[in-house]
């Protein structure tokens, strides 16, 4: 409003005077100054959450920033990341890619439903999970009934399943991994690696 | 001493009042020490992120550089070097950005009133909602940093993340730094710790390792130690002596006021002349003697 | 990493070689630049190409891609010839002094044993003489010709300055300066830490690459030491883990190994996994293997795992040969595969020769992706135009794309290069109907249970009797599951010399894999990890950074295996009356009664220095080996051979060229180029501003590395009429890629053997799916050939041509 | 009087016009223009509806002001050729200024004041028009580097500031000189008005009536 009540009177002093109004500035006259308090600090009453960055092995801390405090009706949605200044590692540093991992939050690219791709077919097609893990067990179950190896030529129990193999992330969590690893094995899978090889 | 403001001005844009000046504050810096620069990229991933920006995916035109210029949106970029100093290859990266000049030459060429502010921790900051988009900055700055906006068309920099600093956090391109390559203090500190990054690099054989904190703009807050001080310009065009430019000076310094008065006078003058001497007007005289020409004319 | 990240700043000397720590670990690499200004350290880098790393160095030397084991011979020559070792370490804590049997030895370019139509060595001849009591002997005087140090000696005497220049490129008075700083690190005050990486691993010789690092830091008594170590930069967040946790062809967690063919029961098993001492009273860990083993069987099964079935011993599967990544691919293309799961990894991308690899996808019945991103592998049926050429119509793979959290959404931990488990926390709502993994798993797993369970099948028991007590079977918790891994008491377990009182309470969490038993008495996911959650709680989750002594150990921050050790091997760091060699760094040290000391000892901590036990307590010898015995396939000692393709035959013996005993397919062999076609030496890798073919979906990242690029030095640029920006083609005998040019100054064409040879280097990142540019991804180039111990891919090294297309770049 | 009055045809309707628009054009420029250049006028951008269209309008107003200035100089051009009683008048200036013009020789259609007010304009427009375009970020910013561009602001401030100083130099003589608006507002002139300032002029007008 204020800038607005300066234009008027500016106006005003205009058609009052003559084309000599240049001389205006003779009453060092001055708008009012907008107030130029610096851009809020986003971070205010975010929430923290501490985490490990998901790339290389260097394992830095890092803090993630949500929007809502954990209120039932509220939505958490991660609004920024940066560096855990405690971490004896990365003190608060980052690299390129740790400081953009809100784009990998929030990448385009993220998948958000199973999808499904018959075969010849052009096209995705999204599925259910129950449709997608029922029919997976099935291919899988088929197969395994199919070419299990119980035993090797010389008649020795191998127990063995080489024809469908499993290759196992390699930034998943401990937990995962050991969830995995007991399936996996127990389906008596050996075609099995994951990123530690390549 | 009552202000909204979150950090105390000591300079504003196109403003003929000063700002309240009896509050001192503590002046900050960011140093950039170039021999311990990596060229990652973090500062630049960092102030994307924090500033809620994000630059256009270019193409590569043959460099490492990317994009190959400061944007509306890359408010800091790295800018790689290859050559060989005294006999020895060197890649050379600098972070470049705003200086943060002391004596800023956008602020001086800015026409619109508190676009441009400058702290008084020494930040030089854009206040974009008073910014008319009019590239003065540009002009003015002699390290050629500002961008003008293709969308709202307004200048966009480097804040020194004046948001940040004002509630005592770092900027974020020096918080993520993973080498230390940018530090972030008081002015004074980061001075004392170039002294001893300057020793560490003399001692490994760098002769003319110094600070570069180039006194023709009064100082700057963003400072760099730069293995060879003496030739700056090597360093992707690091102006050796920048100095806001004369000619900024003669439209923006005295002339300015002068020329206004001169108007001022030339408006006077009339008013003087118009008192003194009145106005020239038609005589009866005058009058009959056209009419005699016309009636000569018509015989 | 034997170390830690932040115990880098200990160092005196910093060598990065096979590895390029300032791009692919900025964060970790901040450590050496703190060492460089708070300890005056100096850095070494040798590349092939002058890297980011490389311009923080100030010693930079640039060597051929493929001849580490040339270069790093050379300097064991130096270090022996010039008596820069440390000799009590070497003599007291090395089988240096040890003698090999008088059968083994080595002859033009192969060791004893060689069967040239197997591709394999009978590695009976590598091994220590024992006497007669089945203890190893040993010279202590070094001077026996049959000892380790003497054979040492003669193997590297190859390995001259002139020789290394000729096979590697550089200038020997480069390679001298390198030689003269590493010997300073042979003085007891002084260390050195290697860091190294992918560069080193990648190719036809890469566990050899790395054990010739170890054993210049072996003559320098630089492991178990602050400061120095072998430190593998791991390059995912939790490769460490998933290794640990055995996720491989042949492992179970721990490091244990699976059964092979010729081991029908658990006895035969343990027989060749008991590890008797190889001298007298050594503490030979692996000892303990039964115990994990059981523990192990008892996590997987529980009550079903008993000592009358051998634990479940044949409810294991037994390899008859490793079913690494390179094979399954092989099996695929060959049509041997029904179905393939993709767990966040992108094999289309990742994996060599990139047309063999769509091949054989098309091959399978099903393919599973469980991944967050939409990755080149789950689209590998669709056309991309010359990005992915394909025909949709004519692949009748039925592909499955699940949707995953990331580490924002979950809880769980990962495993840091250091050993650090750290447990991280959910932040955030996936978004969709996106799952975790875990989930998806238990998911399957319900509905391969119920399917068998209905209708019966192959071996079904392996499956139904698989411990799955979660509170939510559908969604087990990853605290339950790290608890899982720690292990817990079964029952109640009586102390062995008061069976009135019990040691642990039944469903007691274990405080470390001391604890672990071969009675059936206890279970555990992961012996290593026995600590990480114990009665205290989550020692993942620990926060508290003090770091007593200075040393940047912080041993209350997160949890570290083993046992919370920080620094391994660290007995070593200590003389033989237990005194550390460095006072100044002091780690753990004998206190008259016991070890102690900022750091937890990698050792009893009862055993007195003078009972003369070796630091290496896991070696049967107990003692660290300069001569591998018969651990690696390709001989005791490294040596150079050459990349499968090489642009020149090899100078030491041409007529052993590449690693004997590396495997190739038989059409790999075909596809391999010669340097008459293919004259340029090609090396791929990563590049700061992206990890692998992830970021290249996130937009910072996206546009700080938009668009694929290949570069090329100066003099190969002029050759061949190129500009920086010009679009050029690359080609090797098994495909080809288009990007864009940088010419640098930072490739330098070299001299080797007497022929000038230029390097191409190839950064990874691009594809057809995310933000960036469409590329054509490295791997177009890369040859189906691995290591010949753990079968990595050659990806650093192999033969290219070069042809400009145009002047601006698309 | 009024019998004894004539009148004479000064303008024509389009001329004036032209004037008129370019007249108008020229004060909206001064205006925002003298707005960008000094703080104490900033407020004059709120005419145009604050700094950012004050900033986007200024460069089209000049742009429609060369354009009928270009018309005004083609109408005039002719007029203001210098001629030698030019020289003369202006040597003699003081006795203009001091209402006393029988001491300055007869002028035509404009006296050597005019005339040098109307090549001033001319010369500074030109000046304005090409350093105008040099500074026009959002048109044609690439074609001139950052040291061209502020040579440019130099120049266009230095024009701008002179050329007021003739406008208003132009606006007094008009105020001063009584008689002379009602020429461009009406499009005539008494003839007492020519006979005292244009005597030569109105000798050639009546010439023409013959």
């Amino acid at each position: 409003m204020g800038s607005m009540q300066i234009t008027r009177r500016g106006a005003l002093k205009l058609t009052a005077a003559s084309v000599g109004a240049s001389t205006l500035t003779a009453l060092g006259f001055s708008p009012a100054q907008a107030q130029a308090a610096v851009r809020a600090f986003k971070l205010e009453r975010t929430t923290e959450t501490r985490n490990t960055c998901p790339y290389c092995s260097v394992g830095c801390g890092v803090i993630m920033y949500s929007i809502g405090d954990r209120a039932k009706n509220v939505k958490s949605s991660i609004i920024h990341i940066e560096g855990d200044p405690d971490h004896p590692t990365n003190r608060g540093t980052l690299c390129p890619k740790g400081a953009a991992l809100i784009d990998f939050i929030n990448a385009k690219t993220r998948l958000q439903y199973p999808e499904y791709r018959a075969p010849g077919a052009k096209e995705w097609k999204r599925i259910s999970w129950d449709e997608a893990i029922d029919k997976i067990a099935r291919h899988m179950k088929a197969d395994r009934d199919k070419n299990f190896i119980a035993k090797n030529a010389d008649g020795q129990t191998v127990n063995r399943w080489i024809s469908t193999g499993f290759l196992a992330a390699s930034a998943t969590s401990n937990e995962t991994a050991w969830a995995t690893y007991k399936v996996v094995r127990s389906l008596g899978m050996v075609v099995f690696d994951n990123q530690a090889r390549v | 001493m009552s202000s909204l403001q979150s950090l105390d001005l000591r300079r504003r844009s196109a403003t003929t009042t000063p700002p309240p000046g009896q509050r001192e504050a503590v002046e900050v810096a960011k140093l950039i020490d170039v021999s311990r620069c990596i060229g990652c990229k973090a500062c630049q991933a960092a102030c994307l992120e924090w500033n809620d920006l994000r630059e256009e995916v270019g193409i590569n035109v043959g460099v490492y550089d990317n994009p190959h210029d400061l944007t509306e949106n890359t408010w800091t970029l790295m800018r790689f070097t290859e050559i060989d100093v005294d006999g020895r290859f060197e890649w050379l990266i600098r972070k470049d950005g705003c200086m943060h000049c002391d004596d800023p030459g956008c602020l001086k060429a800015c026409p619109a009133p508190g676009a441009i502010v400058q702290y008084k921790n020494g930040i030089v900051d854009f206040i974009s909602e008073n910014c008319i988009g009019c590239g003065y900055c540009v002009k003015g700055c002699p390290f050629n940093i500002p961008r003008i906006s293709k969308k709202d068309s307004k200048a966009y920099k480097c804040t020194l993340c004046s948001d940040r600093v004002a509630v005592g956090q770092a900027p974020a391109c020096a918080k993520v730094c993973p080498t230390q390559a940018i530090s972030f203090g008081t002015k004074k500190d980061m001075i004392a710790w170039a002294d001893k990054r300057i020793a560490d690099l003399k001692e490994r054989g760098y002769k003319s390792a110094g600070l570069y904190d180039p006194p023709g703009v009064g100082g700057t807050h963003v400072m760099y130690v730069l293995k060879h001080v003496d030739r700056p310009e090597i360093y992707a065009g690091l102006p050796k002596d920048p100095k806001i430019s004369p000619l900024v000076d003669l439209w923006k310094g005295i002339t300015k006021p002068l020329a206004l008065a001169g108007v001022g006078l030339a408006a006077l003058v009339g008013f003087f002349h118009y008192v003194t001497h009145g106005p020239n007007e038609v005589q009866e005289e005058d009058e009959e003697a056209a009419a005699k020409t016309r009636r000569n004319s018509a015989e | 990493m034997t170390n830690l990240w932040a115990d880098i700043k200990n160092t005196d000397l910093v060598v990065i070689m096979g590895g390029n720590a300032a791009e692919a670990h900025p964060c970790g690499f901040k450590w050496v630049t703190e060492a460089k200004h708070y300890r005056k350290a100096k850095l070494i880098v040798v590349d092939p190409r002058f890297t980011r790393s490389a311009a923080m160095s100030d010693l930079f030397i640039q060597i051929r891609p493929g001849t580490d084991i040339a270069f790093l011979g050379g300097v064991i020559k130096y270090l022996l010839d010039n008596d820069k070792i440390q000799k009590e370490y070497v003599g007291n804590y090395t089988n240096a002094a040890y003698i090999i049997r008088g059968d083994f030895k080595f002859e033009d370019g192969l060791f004893s044993g060689y069967d040239e139509a197997k591709r394999d060595y009978n590695r009976a001849s590598w091994e220590y003489e024992l006497s007669e009591d089945g203890f190893v002997k040993s010279d202590p005087s070094l001077q026996d010709p049959r000892c380790v140090y003497q054979l040492m000696k003669t193997h590297y005497s190859r390995y001259t300055p002139e020789m290394v220049e000729r096979i590697t490129g550089a200038p020997k008075d480069k390679f001298l300066e390198a030689c003269k700083l590493i010997a300073e690190t042979s003085a007891v005050d002084k260390v050195m830490t290697s860091m190294y990486a992918l560069g080193w691993t990648q190719h036809s010789k890469g566990s050899q690459n790395i054990r010739t690092m170890a054993m210049i830091q072996l003559l320098l008594g630089n492991i178990g030491v602050a400061g120095g170590g072998m430190n593998a930069l791991r390059g995912h967040s939790n490769i460490q883990g998933l290794t640990d946790i055995g996720l491989m062809s042949n492992l179970i967690p721990g490091y244990l190994t699976l059964a092979n063919d010729r081991e029908p029961d658990y006895a035969t098993y343990m027989k060749t996994r008991g590890f008797k001492p190889l001298r007298p009273g050594q503490t030979s860990y692996w000892q303990n293997y039964d115990k994990f083993f059981v523990s192990f069987a008892k996590a997987m099964w529980g009550d079903a795992a008993t000592k009358d079935n051998d634990w479940a011993y044949d409810w294991l599967p037994k390899i008859d040969v490793v079913y690494d990544v390179l094979r399954a691919f092989e099996l695929m293309h060959q049509g041997k595969m029904t179905g393939y799961f993709c767990q966040g990894f992108n094999p289309l991308m990742s994996f060599p020769n990139r047309r063999k690899l769509q091949a054989a996808l098309e091959k399978l019945k099903f393919l599973v992706v469980m991944d967050p991103l939409a990755t080149e592998t789950s689209e590998f049926w669709q056309d991309h135009g010359e990005h992915n050429p394909a025909d949709p119509a004519k692949i009748q793979t039925e592909v499955f794309r699940l949707p995953t959290t990331v580490f924002a959404e979950e809880n769980g931990s990962l495993i840091n290069s250091g050993r650090w488990l750290q447990w991280h926390f959910k932040g955030a709502e996936p978004p969709g109907e996106a799952l975790p993994d875990i989930d998806i798993m238990a998911r399957l797993y319900a509905k391969l249970r119920e399917l068998y369970q209905k209708d019966g099948g192959a071996l079904p028991d392996p499956l139904l009797k698989l411990t799955w007590d979660y509170e939510n079977p559908l969604a087990p918790q990853p605290e339950e599951l790290a608890r899982e891994l720690n292990g817990k008491a079964l029952v109640d377990v009586p102390d062995p010399r008061d069976p009135a009182r019990m040691i642990l309470r039944k469903g007691q969490q274990l405080s470390g894999f001391g604890e672990y038993r071969n009675d059936g008495m206890t279970m555990g996911g992961c012996w290593l990890y026995a600590g990480s959650w114990t009665e205290a709680g989550n020692q993942m989750a620990r926060r508290d950074n003090t770091d007593p002594g200075g040393l940047g150990l912080t041993p209350r921050w997160a949890w570290s295996w083993p046992a919370n050790r920080r620094i391994m091997y660290n007995r070593a760091s200590c003389d033989l009356n237990g005194k550390p060699y460095n006072p100044a760094k002091k780690q753990i040290w004998w206190d008259g009664e016991k070890w102690t000391g900022y750091d937890v000892p990698d050792f009893v901590i009862t055993s007195k220095p003078e009972a003369g036990v070796g630091p290496f307590i896991m070696n049967p010898e107990g003692s660290a080996r300069l001569f591998t015995r018969g651990m690696l396939r390709d001989g005791p000692f490294p040596e150079h051979y050459e990349p499968f393709e090489a642009p020149v035959p090899n100078p030491l013996h041409p007529k052993v060229n590449a690693n004997p005993v590396a495997r190739v397919f038989k059409n790999d062999l075909e596809q391999f180029g010669k340097a008459s076609d293919f004259p340029y030496v090609a090396t791929t890798y990563r590049l700061t501003e992206h990890f692998h073919f992830w970021s290249k979906h996130t937009r910072i990242n996206a546009a700080l590395q938009p668009q694929e690029f290949i570069e090329l030095g100066e003099e190969l640029a002029k050759e061949k009429g190129i500009a920086s920006g010009d679009l050029i083609e690359v080609r090797s005998n098994r495909g080809r890629v288009k990007a864009v040019a940088v010419v640098t100054k930072r490739i330098k064409a070299l001299k080797i053997d007497g022929k000038t040879v230029h390097t191409v280097g190839i950064p990874l990142h691009w594809g057809f799916t995310g933000e960036t540019k469409k590329g054509f991804g490295c791997n177009q180039l890369t040859p189906y050939v691995g290591d010949a111990n753990i079968e990595t891919p050659e990806y650093k090294a192999f033969l290219v041509d070069v042809k400009k297309l145009g002047t601006t770049a698309a | 009087m009024a019998d004894k009055t004539t009148i004479f045809d000064r303008y024509t309707s389009g001329a004036r016009l032209n004037h008129w628009i370019n007249a108008i054009l020229m004060i909206c420029l001064a205006l925002s223009g003298m707005a960008l250049f000094h703080p104490s006028l900033f407020f004059l951008t709120g005419l145009f509806g604050g700094g950012p269209t004050a900033r986007i309008v200024h460069p089209w107003i000049g742009v429609l002001a060369m354009c009928s200035f270009l018309g005004l100089f083609i109408r005039f051009w002719r007029y203001n050729l210098w001629g030698k009683d030019d020289s003369a008048w202006m040597r003699n200036i003081k006795h203009v200024v001091n209402n006393d013009e029988s001491k300055v020789p007869e002028a035509g259609k404009y006296n050597a004041g005019q005339k040098l007010v109307f090549w001033l304009m001319s010369i500074l427009t030109v000046l304005l028009l090409t350093s105008g375009l040099a500074m026009w970020d959002s048109q044609f910013g690439e074609y001139t580097s950052i040291e061209q561009k502020r040579l440019a602001v130099v120049v266009h401030a230095a024009s701008a500031v002179l050329l007021i100083i003739v406008v208003i130099t132009h606006i007094y003589a008009a105020i001063w000189i009584r008689g002379t608006i009602r020429g461009m507002t009406r499009g005539s002139v008494t003839g007492g008005w020519a006979w005292r300032h244009h005597r030569k002029w109105l000798r050639e007008e009546v010439g023409k009536t013959k």
